[in-house]
């Protein structure tokens, strides 16, 4: 599973993109939101405040509830602000 | 119905002329064009601030695709073109451009408004904002922009 | 603000670079630019319709003069730019370029539809529809123009 | 007085404008109207339908009470129809 990170996230992770493999029980976003916390410092804060962190898998918005699946590409990143 | 996403700048009379050559069947055409504002907050003797702006290669032009897509549901158009810039940008560039034609101005100008209000709120850009060597500042996202974009009826909740 | 009335062709590119020349507090420009229609009521193998646009020199200024400064009292804005031309014209010709330039989006979208929408149902100018050696037709007025209009909150009723 | 006629208006009058005197008793834009109809073909029928006939009085909106004086320059028009 490819994860990759945007504008203030990826500079408090550390890093634009990881390649991670989350254990089998990891089924969702959320899921896989607690495990990456999980792993201790940057994650556990870096994904403060929840309800500002968007997420696309597979380059389509996704919620907390969406599957994910080894193969996906998982982007967490803030509200857009282009235009 | 097409999009870049380019550093360079762009040229608005050869996109406006890409969209009109040889066709007799526009009657209005909306144009939107978004610039890079001095900073707001910015006091008497502060440089001059200049902005970064990153995106998500590839989601960028599907979501933009997709939203031109809505678009040409929504209103009988004729033609639609955004083109947004990515990478460092000084006050007065020119961030963004959109184009909606149609046989009546109504709807290119809706269509227009509704490109450029989308696009804000779902399309993944992100702005950076730094002034001389002080650290950058992520611009926050707007409520207003929210409401812009909700005002559209039908729209989605907006995702995440 | 400012406005031409004239049988040129304009240059887009340039009345943009006009209202953006150094200057970094415009966030937004909403340009809208009409174009000659091919008749629509033209049957297969008649002839092109041309469009002859007739004026009253000196009021028409002052009308659009007018409603330009009543944009300016209804929206904070930072320019705005009518160009209309007169004399006759083709399918696919430039008729009328208005542009208005806000710190944001909103007020340069409401202000551009405000001018075009006034300018049709205030402004002195006739469209006479010629195709080939027939006779002219004078274009009717469009209830749909009046209705655009009147949508303004606090727009008088129409003159006359 | 000067009268300009545009569009239709202009065609049926058969000319772009012209100098008049009318008498005293003309003091609106009602009575000029009725007045240039007494002057008969083409005036008695060009103006039909009156309320497609709209008219300024030195460029500005005027309306059929609004009063007319000698110097005036007044114009009849049918709807504008520019944009």
């Amino acid at each position: 599973m490819h994860i990759r990170y945007f504008a203030w996230l990826r500079q408090r992770v550390g890093v634009a993109e990881e390649t991670v493999a989350p254990p089998a029980e990891v089924g969702d976003v959320a899921g896989l939101l607690a495990w990456l916390k999980a792993r201790g410092a940057p994650y556990d804060t870096a994904f403060e405040p929840d309800a500002a962190i968007r997420v696309a898998i597979n380059q389509v918005y996704a919620r907390r509830e969406t599957p994910v699946h080894a193969g996906d590409e998982v982007a967490f990143f803030p509200p857009v602000t282009g235009g | 119905m097409s999009v870049s996403v380019q550093e360079a700048d762009f040229d608005v009379a050869a996109e406006i002329q890409a969209v009109t050559a040889g066709r007799c069947d526009i009657g209005g055409l909306a144009v939107f064009i978004g610039l890079v504002r001095d900073l707001a907050e910015r006091a008497d003797g502060d440089p001059p601030g200049s902005m970064t702006l990153e995106h998500y290669p590839g989601m960028t032009e599907r979501q933009i695709e997709e939203i031109e897509a809505e678009a040409n549901v929504r209103w009988p158009l004729l033609a639609t073109r955004v083109v947004h810039r990515v990478g460092r940008l000084e006050p007065g560039d020119r961030i963004v451009l959109v184009i909606a034609a149609s046989a009546h101005r109504a709807a290119a100008f809706d269509a227009c408004q509704f490109l450029i209000d989308w696009l804000k709120t779902r399309a993944p850009f992100w702005k950076l904002e730094q002034a001389g060597d002080a650290p950058g500042r992520w611009v926050d996202a707007r409520a207003s922009d929210e409401d812009a974009a909700a005002r559209w009826q039908g729209s989605p909740p907006t995702a995440g």
